[in-house]
């Protein structure tokens, strides 16, 4: 089985993260899978930024401890690196800054100055040199760069030629079957993902202040938005952008907003605003290591609780917690549908890793499409109620220019006509009207089939598992022979599901990015027995070999 | 539909509220608006929360009776969903001179097609009388321990000519006619417009006198001059004794920012066939 | 025994409110025990309010069904209120504005005109009419009158001594023992109580924006703030609240602040930054109907999940749960206390039942006193750091000022000296840091002996019950012999005391005025089996009949 | 006590940011007030979150690294509590001109005895670039999809001014010696001040030709004269082509909040002593 670790590592500002994706688009076009962690402080240059290219032949969503490549743009690299490298790994290093070092010497920065490029070039120069190393020929790596460099392409293709020609093909196992580009796959962040889910889910408006790692989605829609016919806004604050999104889901815009924790506790007033007016709103809250503005370009999952409860009062809502690119395109699609057609709010947590890691997807196993919820299914004969009563709850939504209706939404305690009221009956009223969606809530996720199942369904030990955590579990189940549980949608919770999924396993893990187990928590209160938690709060994703170990040392 | 334009609520406002003049003449002007062939369906009006926000309750049109200082947030979502609505805001002097102060500037300073109706009573009327930033800084609501001294108030019309607001208007409760006039006005004006009513609060600051002998229409005021409207905003700090000014003090018509900010709509298929085609040109 | 409730009712600005705490100051004079429930809607004038002044010769907490005396200053409160007065009640109205009805007519504004006073005066007149009506003589009238009224009592008098005359001695059954003031009883709201217990242990600052149901407490602290040499300050936002008060506590101020669920929305950055900075603040959560604005003026108990989740990422805090006045002052003390012992912020959780309800409170049952945290236990010697590893996790804590010592509060991830860091090491250390608190702030609890029973602690049938429901259910508990259990601290959860409070009960039942059960959720969670919920969601409290009732319906 | 001014954390600045200039500014002016007998130990400088934030880790003082927009709400706490205070607040252009933007407005408002510090370098830095309401209208940070257009900039020193702000400067950071002087003076001054200070971003607006060019100290200028203020902050909208005045813009001394609000503090005994009182009264 294959399955390669490639590392390069340099300094904010040298396109480490670029660097990753043109090398993971190299072998996605030759039929491997791939996965990139992006590990980088919160600076603009200098700090030291590394990506791990994870290579294989079978799908993979996390990375391994050893190194097979380590490509060195500076010495901190080398250093830091070095120790996780295997024996055999192949080395190469830029000699104008690094001098003795095992491996082979490239000259990258001397190479730039002397083919008259930027700095930024120095990273094309090196992964010409590794493709070379690993025995791959330069048409192809042409090709890829011509595909993958978006300025000064000549330029770029002189340096790359001098890389290619500064080392020898070493003697490293190949892993390449062929130079033919095989299949169909591609590659997606978890932030991408979820743009173009909420997109084919018929997105009209995004409104978002820029935060760690929810910006990549703001970014990626601004990106589309002319060719998409989508209204991107980044507004004053986070209360304007959450405002916003409810007055264009009144206005008649599916909209969402997106943000980290921080951001998020200044949206949750307008949250609960949009459970009472019944406004349909998505949130994407990606996860970075908390309290407060915390760690902001590291992982965490501790803000699950949170989002089941946050904004004042009771109220339904939808949580969904997608664990790589092709589930965060998925879940983001049916959280902006399932807002609209229940007309309650919806999230979609993410977390640092899933949202900026990028992931190998094979579009023909994506959902056929995510239909768009239709605004137009409504009934608005004779006199329009907003809130008339519905036996499910939900009431007819028309939007203000349709033809007739006055509609009147509100954030008090209102009557079905919208109009305020504060006597028992109505405040009653509005509650019960409001809870009364909820079974056919759970019966929308329960057709979802929210809960997968990963190895060996009939183990006797099954991890539980959430989010970016998913992938990685996947991986340690088929590893070790056991079973690993990953509910997609965290609320309404599908207890049934997970209970049924979990079985009779005689001993249960949860692993989790946050301290206290916020998942054990919820399937505990659900009467899911979870035996065990592996806590992981230091920022970081465990490794799949770290967390098979911590597994083996548990239940040895 | 019930074509009354006033609902059957149970209208709350105290005796002698200020309220009752903006109610109507807002009513006179949505009225006006649908004579003139605007439909009714396209006129929206958002409120925030404060004894001014329950005209969503009693107004007869489609409403967002929004939260606390967030209305032209709300607005402005409405606002570039649909640009064809005509979208109106009423809102207090606490709820967008204080809480919401910055949603305020930033339509001003967007210039998008919202009009602003500040029922500015200079307190905090439905949480019963606490200052608001435009308290005269020798009230003293309950919030202002004794032993401490004033908290003067600030200008907001200032603020708003700075923010870039193209419109900017002072009316008062007990000058209906007028009133009705510069909201028509505001409406009809292509960009960010305010209107801040000059509004008696029965109960808790009924300066009706103080006002009566200090408004007035200032004759020859050019309201496309800019200085002048500096001039004229400034002559009264909300706090002193000067003369006040009634009427549109500026005007000036720039791009909005639905005009400039909104792209084209597509519908549902090809936002579909976008999606694929991203991905099998990733490939 | 006696008890008693008198119902006084009429517009917005007839003085209602006023109006109840004066005949409530009648009977505590004499040694009853008061409890006043008032009910108003949200507005300024007009509408229809009223306050129930119930009066005992016991400790109460709650209203009852059947109103012994009804005094009805408009006819809105005769036509909504009769129904519920007992056939032999005392009736009084304000012959002005209704006719033709039983019981004895006082032509209030007549009287009020007549003698050159205001229109609130009608309440003064129907006061003096109803002692009179129940034998108390006028000099003990005018006591009360001369103590209670702030404003122009000399044409007070005049008016209340027309109303005296007005009517005759009914044949009611007096309650009256004599009338010597007796014992030290006085009447407490539980804002007040809250505001009090804060000054009592060491309040310097108080910064909040109004939002009933908590302003009571912003407007009971100005004050007496010269007098308690309290800084009050009214910012621009609930944004600008919190954080002011996050800033005081790092300048060396116990501060506060207070709101009720919208307002709270707009402090959890603040909240999770204070965690993050481990600055000690102490927040009101005042509960009223949610979601979104609501009903600003009736009662809920909905914002218990969301108090102990709220802010992103995870962190400990302090959440106590009063019910009634002097809990409520004990309460608010040590949240202030405990916030500063363990750097933490705490939150008390009231209900506007309790906030806005005024109750009987004897002084000699209070605390001794809360002791002040004393910020000068700091061993400050050698280099300073603020976040020092200690192993209880409180690192000293000094302020700015203090000779020698650099502090550095940061709401990012943080090394020792207060300095950011993202290395795994740094971010892990800072959430054990904190985490490591916990078991002493369990302790702290504990031995508060946080739980408390009511009734018969044998019973088979157990309530459990929080917050303003706590009283309601002593009383029904008393009159059902059954049990009832109240946590009056809710986070740590005291889930052992609880479990042990609770015993074996063979059935379990919990109160709540919310929809989905708050409390049995979390007793559940914490393996405390609850066997029924009874949920009350319109806005209003039980009433202790109405409770009972539903008891008897659901256990016989 | 480590005596040195800079910390040993690691500065992770791009090469060539203002941040340093502006850094080292404050630097130089904190030793010089400690020379003039302020105590180390009363200084207190409160960041916002951003690249400009990073200051509260290099400067070796007491500091609050607090959060993306609410430097001025915690710093007005800060200086409450402890009105002996020297309370320096550096805040980011996205920081204090849009998510904290009430706040700063509101410091203003009230003439408490702070000085807030902008680090405008008219683009959010650290989170890459995106534009702020001080970004050239013609500047596309990824966030503004093709096909709309610009987004005009407001004045935030007009907005100040109309705000109550009682001492405004502008400095720039390739002027450091003039920026040095602008802060001491700023934070010498009684009451509210602003050093609105130009500041080169490397890495996203690297404009210092741009300013070069147009900066210029206004001869004669009286800080003390509010029209000349106007006029001169009037003069550039941080957007066009226009000369660019630096210093100090206007002065004026008001009586402070903290002067204003503070209540004479009571001991522990003396609160507990009161409520006993209270209760005793209450009978
Ligand atoms: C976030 C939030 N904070 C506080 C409140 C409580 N509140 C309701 S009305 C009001 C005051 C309204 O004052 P203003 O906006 O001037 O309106 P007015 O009542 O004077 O018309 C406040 C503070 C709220 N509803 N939401
Ligand atoms: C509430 C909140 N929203 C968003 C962020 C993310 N964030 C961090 S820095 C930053 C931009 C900072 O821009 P500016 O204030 O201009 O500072 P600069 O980096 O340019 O110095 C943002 C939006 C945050 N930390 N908190
Ligand atoms: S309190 Fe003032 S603003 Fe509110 S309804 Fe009464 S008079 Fe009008
Ligand atoms: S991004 Fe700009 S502001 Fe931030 S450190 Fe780099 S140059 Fe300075
Ligand atoms: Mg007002
Ligand atoms: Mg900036």
């Amino acid at each position: 089985m294959a399955d390669y670790s490639v590392l390069i590592g340099g300094k904010a500002g040298d396109g480490i993260n670029r660097a990753g994706q043109v090398i993971a688009k190299v072998f996605t076009r030759l039929g491997f899978y791939c996965y990139i962690y992006y590990d980088y402080p919160s600076l603009i240059r200098g700090g030291h930024n590394f990506s791990v290219v994870r290579i294989a032949d079978h799908p993979i969503g996390g990375r391994r401890d050893g190194i097979d490549v380590l490509l060195a743009l500076d010495a901190t690299t080398l250093k830091q690196h070095r120790s996780s490298a295997r024996k055999d790994a192949v080395v190469l290093y830029n000699a104008d800054l690094i001098h003795n070092a095992e491996g082979t010497a490239v000259s990258l920065q001397s190479i730039v100055t002397e083919e008259g490029g930027s700095p930024v070039m120095a990273n094309t120069c090196i992964i010409a040199a590794f493709c070379k190393s690993i025995g791959i020929g330069w048409d192809y790596v042409e090709e890829i760069l011509r595909s993958e460099v978006p300025h000064e392409i000549e330029k770029n293709l002189r340096v790359a030629r001098r890389g290619y020609a500064a080392v020898d093909i070493e003697k490293h196992p190949s892993f390449l079957v062929s130079e033919e580009p095989v299949g169909e796959k591609i590659l997606m962040t978890g932030n991408e993902g979820v743009a173009l889910g909420l997109v084919a889910a018929g997105l009209d408006g995004y409104v978002a202040y820029p935060m760690s790692p929810s910006t990549g989605i703001l970014h990626y829609i601004a990106e589309i938005a002319e060719e998409a016919g989508i209204t991107v806004i980044q507004p004053e604050s986070e209360i304007a952008a959450m405002n916003m999104t409810v007055g264009m889901a009144y206005g008649g815009f599916r909209a969402a907003t997106g943000t980290a924790g921080g951001g998020f506790n200044l949206m949750t007033e307008g949250l609960s605003l949009a459970a009472m007016a019944e406004l349909p709103v998505t949130v994407i809250l990606a996860q970075r290591v908390g309290p407060s503005t915390g760690t902001p370009t590291y992982t965490a999952q501790a803000d699950l609780h949170y989002a089941i409860h946050a904004g004042n009062g009771e109220f339904p809502r939808f949580i969904f917690a997608p664990g790589d690119a092709a589930q965060a395109y998925e879940c983001a699609g049916h959280a902006l549908r399932l807002s609209w057609k229940y007309q309650v709010p919806s999230i979609i947590l993410t977390d640092k890793t899933l949202a900026e890691s990028t992931y190998t997807v094979e579009p023909s196993n994506l959902p056929d499409s995510i239909p768009a919820q239709p605004m137009n299914d409504r009934n608005l004969e004779g006199l329009y109620e907003r809130y008339i009563d519905a036996e499910d709850g939900v009431s007819p939504y028309a939007i203000p220019g349709d033809i007739g209706v006055t509609i009147k939404v509100n954030s008090k305690t209102h009557n079905p006509d919208g109009i305020s009221t504060d006597t028992a009956e109505g405040v009653a009223r509005c509650t019960e009207k409001q809870m009364r969606k909820l079974p056919a809530m759970r019966q929308e996720i329960s057709d979802l089939r929210p809960v997968i199942i990963y190895g060996n369904p009939d183990a006797e030990i099954c991890i539980l598992c959430w989010g970016s955590n998913a992938q990685l579990c996947r991986e340690v189940a088929g590893h070790l022979g056991i079973k690993a549980v990953q509910p997609l949608a965290l609320w309404p919770f599908p207890a049934g599901e997970v209970s049924d999924a979990v079985g009779d396993s005689w001993m249960v893990i949860s692993v989790e990015d946050n301290y206290t187990g916020q998942l054990a928590e919820l399937a505990r209160n659900h009467g899911i027995r979870v035996d065990l938690h592996i806590p992981k709060y230091d920022g970081r994703p465990h490794t799949i070999d770290g967390l098979m170990e911590l597994l083996w040392g548990m239940v040895a | 539909m019930n074509q009354s334009f006033i609902t059957d609520a149970q209208n709350t406002w105290c005796m002698g509220c200020g309220n009752f003049a903006i109610l109507h003449a807002i009513k006179d002007v949505i009225v006006g608006l649908i004579e003139d062939g605007v439909p009714r369906e396209s006129i929206v009006l958002v409120a925030g929360i404060g004894c001014h926000g329950k005209i969503a309750d009693y107004l007869n049109i489609s409403t967002f009776y929004s939260l606390h200082g967030r209305a032209l947030a709300v607005a402005t979502g409405i606002k570039i969903a649909n640009p064809d609505l005509t979208v109106i805001c009423t809102v207090g002097d606490g709820d967008s001179y204080a809480e919401g102060l910055a949603h305020l500037i930033f339509a001003a300073k967007r210039n998008i097609d919202i009009t602003a109706i500040v029922h500015n009573n200079r307190v905090y009327g439905l949480t019963k009388g606490q200052y608001t930033p435009t308290s005269p800084g020798t009230y003293h609501g309950k919030s202002i321990p004794k032993g401490v001294s004033d908290d003067p108030p600030f200008n907001p019309l200032e603020i708003l000519l700075c923010s870039g607001c193209g419109f900017l208007a002072r009316g008062y409760t007990q000058r209906q006619e007028q009133l009705t006039d510069l909201i028509r006005e505001a409406i009809v004006h292509k960009g960010f417009s305010v209107v801040d009513t000059l509004q008696i609060c029965a109960s808790f600051l009924d300066i009706g006198d103080f006002y009566n002998e200090r408004v007035y229409v200032p004759a020859g005021h050019n309201p496309e001059d800019f200085d002048a409207a500096c001039r004229i905003v400034g002559e009264w700090d909300y706090d002193g004794d000067a003369p006040i000014a009634l009427g549109t003090l500026y005007r000036k018509e720039m791009p909005t920012y639905e005009g400039r900010f909104r792209v084209l709509q597509k519908n549902d298929v090809e936002r579909a066939k976008l999606v694929e085609k991203i991905m099998r040109e990733r490939r």
